[in-house]
């Protein structure tokens, strides 16, 4: 272990090199750009042993990946905002395929306009596709989330991709202490890849992707359905070993509390999360709930974090637009729907296209929203907001 | 006797294919060349939908399917962690259609061969999307009718001449591309062998006629196949590192209209129409023989 | 059809679609005149089904899978197969 | 509403007599549904259609798996398909076939009609398309629709000679089932 | 006016063809091929006067639309499937650059496993992206919704594309009554496309699609927030119109309730509600909500539509992976969770990749959940099931 | 005096490019050949960022921007569109960086062509991707060092040849393709004069240095794209109906070291790799000169 | 920078980038000696910015805008512009 | 915890003197974050970076809008800039220029000092390099972080005769800054 002061992105490069992938397929794209740039540099100085490949397009990139995870060995990309969009229909086909495939996705705004700043859009918008996501709140929890990552998508109860999430600049352009561990902890902590369901050799020749009828078609999906679904304990489970190993903890892997034990929580995702934990250490009335684990959602720990609270505030960097809401807003009304006695629930976006949200902002609406019920506002991005 | 029905095939019987489909003797053809030390990494299309409906297939190769656009990319990925498994003389196969490889999938198979992955990319031409029901692809010839290039009141079918995909992919600069037919196994085979040989990337393109898309009776698949190259509309060359040359040319044309005319695609041209084709015909094989000769 | 899934779909069993008889499509079917077949392997070539075999009598095609295509009678330059209606 | 169910192999065109029925009875008065059996079958396989027809409007959308009537187009086909799968045994079963109903022990207890409508059709068309003939069949066997419409749909769906030997076809067909 | 049997594609080509749309990118894909396949016909026998774009890619598709809206015509494009999903990036763009594009989706499951039938997971996936969707229940609904989707597009209180949704086979490849409106009819509802934001022309020179900072971005997206939620009222007065002058109505353009006057109520779009129907009619227990316009969604007249039930089952044709639930199921949670007194909820997902969804089905859903609450069931596609 | 900044410009002052920026010399001199009366389709890329940051654009002809990979794709439908409305006589250009076509705007542009539509497509190469900071496109040099291939203790830079975009638009069969440099401003605005003289579909890839992403200092983006094309290593030329024409050759060839020497791109290049470089650049410009003969 | 938005992000002002003035960015300035200047226009060519005008004294450099690059320096056949660091 | 902003132009290297700041306070036993200002900028333009240094973990993640410390890298930036926008009066603009505070009047009631790092960079190290010498100036004025630490990282990241040179301009400045 070494601790250093270090950008996001090389924090994460350095964890992607420790887990040894041996398919690295990556095209740059503003805020992710400094990952594979970084993996480039380990590679041409002989010090990361893996096939860098160079390809056209985020499309190409995840279609290698699952070329790569299909042939039985570690795969890994990085991208962002139009990357991901661009990657749609291949991010369903490598869940469909229960590939455990690796992403570091630097969450940026979709065009358009064009846009190269932080918010959520861009991955809220494969929350069906299967990935599991883990948003990260610290540079730290890059690093430790991408190690826990592979872990994760290759236990044989799980087998599905993974998506890290970490804030486009935010994080990935901040240089902030990580400590990385070495290379003989994570070996201990991850052991090789060596899958028993899918790979590609002439030995044992198998048929990955094939054509299915409606009854086989709805049998995969229920089955991937009910492995989403499963990999929320393996998520818990493994965030539990990590820490036992590595001293870290994130909450209980899924989601995490801070100080919230006061009437109102405000509930949240990424690395705006620091933030509120400053407000929430200056004021008593408000607590947080961070959602680590976005997919699959936790959604019996959330309601028991919610439960008896008096009023709840969504705190989202996206807008689903057409519900004129954010995404996670009816997700946490839906599982909040059950209790006896409902909180009341609002919900704030902002940070929309990198404008800033601050401790201000943060004061502000919890004042304007605490007495609220079913209020939903979007931020122009004022720091006085 | 043997349990196992066609026991040397790598494509098993049972596919659903149409009777007389060409696409499926150019997969048999290939396949018998490579030989089962092979991974294919095919895209969506006909061949793909009949071969593999869940939980059967027809391959006896592994073989794996992701979307319609991205076999190429796909298979730099597979190769890329075969070599990293030591397995560098697995070979790995792309397979496409025209569609899948002229149109859609066109960027991931320059990005394949930009890149120069050890990948051999066999489109299999049979000049229109047929899974989809024949809809015009940049492959369908000049004035073939097809769904969505009808012939009409104000339409002679397809608008374009035929995408020449086996000369894009040579400018590409890789060290081997070639045309093929099916009705000419032993070339097409050697050159599936050859190329095979080769590190880097490769492109194979081969001809092979559908009944269906093109309306003729199923029977005729192979007749049809051998008029193209004897018409001289479907040339059969290689291009070794730069270097074309013609490898097999028939002694002498037989007319255009010939190939054209048992053809229900092109039943509407009218004479100065397969006049046009003739003499375009030519002249392109001019030039081919003429870069030959270069 | 099962509701038994693989993960991930994945198809263990190399070539299984033999299960399937694509026989039953056919409604003519070659006959093989082994008197006249020169065992010149042409057919083998270009059947799509990859059913015919050169065995000691001649030319054979697994009539399980024939799907009736007629194209070994064209292609054989023996004459050595010929096509009928299929009789059932 | 009555239900229908087409059986023939792909390319003999069970799709386009399904739809001429449901335009015919539509001519009728009727309301009508027609579909394919929603599959990637190539030519040469089994292939199956409905139409519905109905003196109210049709509201559901599910697959038929009762049928009241089926219809064979290829006599070949009963060895490789069960064809009278789920079929209503006070509906019928109306097959393309050189044989009589008690040669082909088919697994009903519907009645069952045979036509042998690939002569018919050989004699009047000229070539062995069966699918246009078999709805004089139905016509005649079971009267749901008038082989009136029929007749008028083909003829404005192919006009001309190849429409009158169509009909000639159906007519025959329509006749002779009766007997 | 005349009235036809005819396939839903080529129902939906007639439609199309009336509104004169200019510009025709297409690219096949089952099950909306048929839809060029029509087109292609009439432009081959001069019958309809467009360009038609032969495009190599969906990408290209929505690409080329964007391209020929944004010079101020008409454009138009149909897809299913993996090539919405191609179209992704593009159509986030679309709306975001608020072009009054229409596409027909005949949806479709997405892979993989590749499957060519219909559910609905295809553009459930962009629901977020500001594209309006409209979901048809019969093929003469097809006809009328496109008719009204170009006025609804192009008002200027809208200014956003639309999809309209119909079900791949069920409808696309179903033959039956449809009435065809007549050209005079329909150009003197829908009146020529005359755009005033934006057009390119060298008389005027414009710049579309700019860069943006964070404050406009999120200016931006906070304006077309607001457009897609004004656009309901849009929806309803065109629908309004549209019934006054052809005669046909489809409850009041956003929701349409059939016999909801009982305790349970189904929750459902598309053409599974025909079958739905038949089933209310069948018993007395059971009505039947079927939300036509899904994007934007009319909560309030949801919430007026359930209000009050005792059990509300939400049946749907997607799966929300990581959420266990079909989309929907949240989105109708959240109207709800203000209600006094909520209705016992559940959801059932079936029809997924083409699986019939019989009357047989509906009822023993019914019978299994009506005294159930927050139940979640997937269907295999058994039609005892 | 007249209040309006450069006021015979179509692309105005204020754009936000670096200092020195040869991709921002070639857009000027198009646009002063291509006159105002164009619609220019741009994908995301430098020049894209730097002109248009909302409210405020150096456009001065009506302009459009949607996504990286898509400006052939909305350009094939601006220019329908403007057909339709009777607009023939506009001009439609895509414009994109090497990026933005080579790599993942390569089937866009692949299909635009194909189809023939009425547009000049413009690539301005600067041979990396600028825009996030220097990474190597499939246009990047053999031997350059960029952020993704990195000169480093294994690596010499890029490991592939420059792809050869230029003949792959050639062998598409389109009736115009040609080459240009920012160094040699007449011969680059007479191509884009003929190009938009001609009908259907039209290919322009312009050479132009960037200092930032080569390292050089800012004043000597001409001398960099003049050395380009006197040592042969990019060559002038255009290809008309299929006919190749070498628009100018330098009467002798100026060693590809003074080229390479004074960017810090190629600075870590070792002897034996620059003799490769001008061996190949040699065959190259041999190879050109034999098509040209044909 | 106002929250006030056009529909869809559209800019109807061509050229208003020329309100931003890049001047500010230099930290060398081109001195154009008119003696020397033949008003052959090669600057203007290539100069990135498109603000050198051939006025009747000689070219002439719109220094709202000059970056300071230098590249007019270099091309200028006549030595008539040279370097200087920018006083301010 | 103290917010520091750097002002330079692109190029200049004011995000990574923001980042060896950060370094140099972890070195010296305390948390830190360093950032840019998230900008499309493009070579000369002006450019922002920012160090945060507290002996306290820092979560907060919001921009600086209220720096304690401002430094300046170019003098041709005043004019351009609002260099003290948001300066803490208790605060300190730390400007590289020839000139006297009270030469540049700012609009800031926080202290000035200037220092001519152009020269003595361009004297020890040959270049106008003038990033690192101004974190000599930094630790010189305020005394929130080491010297000795800011020069050991500089070592570490620059070794040889480049860090050397690069350690006697921050000495200089250093010194020269508390007269
Ligand atoms: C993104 C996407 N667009 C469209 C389709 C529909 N589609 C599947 S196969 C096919 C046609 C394939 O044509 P080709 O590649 O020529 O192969 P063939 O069917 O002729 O064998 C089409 C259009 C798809 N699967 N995915
Ligand atoms: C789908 C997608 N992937 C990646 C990006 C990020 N991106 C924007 S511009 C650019 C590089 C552009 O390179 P090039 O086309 O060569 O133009 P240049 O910047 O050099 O002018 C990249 C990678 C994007 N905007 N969209
Ligand atoms: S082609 Fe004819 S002669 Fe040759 S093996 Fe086949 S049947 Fe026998
Ligand atoms: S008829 Fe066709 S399928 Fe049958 S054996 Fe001959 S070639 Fe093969
Ligand atoms: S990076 Fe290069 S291409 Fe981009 S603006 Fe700067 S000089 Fe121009
Ligand atoms: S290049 Fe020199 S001589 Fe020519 S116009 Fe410019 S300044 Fe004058």
């Amino acid at each position: 272990m070494t601790t250093r002061v270090i950008e996001g992105s090389q924090a994460a490069a350095h964890a992607v090199a420790l887990c040894k992938p041996k398919v690295c397929a990556m095209y740059p794209i503003t805020p992710s750009t400094h990952i594979p740039e970084e993996l480039s540099k380990f590679v041409a100085d002989g010090k990361f042993d893996t096939s860098f490949i160079r390809v056209e397009s985020e499309f190409a990139a995840m279609s290698a990946c699952v070329g790569a995870s299909a042939t039985g060995v570690r795969a890994f990309t990085a991208t962002a905002s139009q990357g991901v969009a661009l990657m749609h229909e291949v991010l369903y086909a490598a869940a469909g395929m229960r590939l455990p495939i690796v992403m570091v996705v630097a969450n940026r705004a979709l065009s358009a306009p064009i846009n190269i700043w932080n918010d959520h859009q861009d991955t809220i918008a494969e929350r069906d596709s299967g990935w599991l996501q883990l948003f990260c709140e610290t540079n730290q929890e890059v690093v430790d989330t991408i190690i826990q990552a592979y872990r994760i998508a290759e236990d044989e109860r799980v087998l599905l991709p993974v998506m890290v999430n970490m804030d486009g600049f935010t994080l990935t352009h901040t240089y902030e202490k990580v400590d990385i561990p070495s290379q003989e902890e994570v070996d201990a902590f991850l052991p090789e890849y060596n899958p028993k369901h899918a790979y590609l050799d002439p030995e044992r020749p198998v048929t990955q992707g094939p054509f299915a009828f409606p009854k086989p078609y709805a049998a995969l999906r229920i089955a991937l359905n009910e492995a989403v679904n499963n990999s929320k304990d393996v998520v818990k489970e493994i965030h539990d070993k990590y820490a036992e190993k590595f001293g870290r903890r994130y909450g209980n892997g899924l989601i995490e509390e801070y100080k919230n034990d006061r009437p109102i929580s405000i509930v949240a995702m990424g690395s705006v999360c620091g933030t509120i934990k400053g407000v929430v250490d200056q004021r008593d009335d408000v607590g947080l709930l961070r959602v680590r684990c976005y997919r699959p959602f936790p959604k019996e720990e959330i309601k028991k974090a919610l439960e008896g609270k008096e009023t709840v505030i969504v705190f989202e960097k996206n807008v689903a637009l057409g519900m004129n809401s954010g995404a996670m807003y009816s997700e946490i009304k839906d599982v909040l729907y059950e209790l006896e006695k409902r909180p009341k629930i609002n919900n704030v976006i902002g940070g929309l296209g990198g404008t800033d949200v601050t401790m201000q902002n943060i004061n502000n609406f919890v004042d304007r929203l605490k007495e609220a019920d079913g209020k939903v506002e979007l931020l122009r991005g004022d720091p006085n907001e | 006797m043997n349990n196992i029905p066609a026991p040397n095939e790598l494509l098993a019987p049972g596919h659903r294919t149409c009777a007389g489909c060409g696409a499926a003797i150019a997969i048999r053809q290939m396949l018998r060349a490579a030989g089962k030390n092979t991974v294919v990494c095919e895209a969506t299309g006909c061949m793909e939908v009949t071969s593999t409906p869940y939980p059967e297939t027809s391959w006896r190769v592994p073989w794996i399917h992701v979307t319609f656009e991205n076999a190429a990319a796909v298979a730099s990925g597979v190769r890329e962690a075969l070599n990293r498994l030591g397995k560098e003389d697995v070979n790995v196969i792309a397979l496409a259609g025209d569609g899948g490889t002229a149109d859609i999938g066109f960027q991931c198979l320059s990005g394949m061969l930009e890149r120069g992955h050890n990948v051999l990319y066999v489109m299999y031409d049979n000049e229109a999307y047929m899974n989809t029901g024949v809809q015009r692809s940049s492959s369908t010839p000049w004035g073939a009718s097809t769904t969505t290039s009808p012939a009409g009141k104000v339409s002679h079918g397809k608008d374009e001449w035929k995408k020449n995909v086996a000369m894009i992919a040579a400018a590409h600069g890789v060290p081997y591309v070639a045309t093929a037919s099916i009705g000419y196994p032993e070339d097409f085979q050697n050159k599936i062998k050859k190329a095979l040989s080769i590190k880097g990337a490769k492109f194979i393109q081969v001809h092979c006629p559908c009944p269906i898309g093109w309306g003729f009776d199923t029977s005729d698949t192979i007749k049809y196949a051998k008029l193209a190259v004897e018409t001289g509309l479907w040339a059969l060359y290689e291009v070794e590192n730069g270097k074309l040359r013609i490898t097999y040319k028939p002694s002498e044309f037989k007319p255009v209209a010939e190939y054209l005319k048992g053809q229900k695609r092109f039943r509407h041209l009218k004479d100065d129409e397969i006049a046009y084709i003739q003499e375009r015909a030519r002249k392109d094989y001019e030039y081919l023989e003429r870069l030959q000769s270069l | 059809m099962t509701e038994e899934v693989t993960t991930g779909g994945v198809i263990y069993e190399p070539g299984n679609s033999a299960k399937t008889k694509t026989g039953g499509w056919r409604t003519f079917r070659p006959n093989f005149i082994h008197d006249k077949c020169k065992k010149c392997g042409i057919c083998v070539k270009f059947c799509p089904e990859g059913i015919i075999e050169i065995k000691e009598e001649g030319a054979v095609a697994d009539m399980d899978y024939c799907k009736g295509c007629g194209i070994c009678v064209k292609v054989c330059p023996f004459q050595a197969i010929e096509m009928e209606v299929e009789k059932k | 509403m009555i239900q229908v169910r087409w059986h023939g192999r792909g390319g003999q065109g069970a799709v386009t007599a399904a739809e001429v029925l449901a335009v015919a009875a539509s001519k009728d008065g009727k309301w009508c549904q027609a579909f394919p059996f929603f599959g990637v079958e190539r030519r040469g396989a089994p292939v199956m259609a409905f139409t519905r027809i109905s003196d109210e409007y049709i509201r559901i959308r599910q697959q038929v798996y009762k049928p009241d009537y089926v219809i064979v187009l290829d006599p070949t086909l009963l060895e490789v398909v069960n064809v009278t799968d789920g079929l209503n045994p006070e509906g019928m079963a109306i097959i393309n076939t050189t044989k009589k109903p008690d040669e082909i022990a088919l697994d009903t207890q519907a009645e069952v009609r045979t036509i042998d409508a690939t002569t018919i059709a050989l004699e009047e068309i000229g070539k062995p398309f069966v699918n246009t003939p078999m709805l004089g069949a139905f016509c005649g066997a079971t009267g749901h629709v008038s082989v009136e419409s029929v007749v008028e749909t083909i003829k404005e769906r192919y006009p001309g000679e190849i429409g009158e030997k169509n009909v000639k076809a159906i007519m025959r067909c329509y006749e002779e089932v009766k007997k």
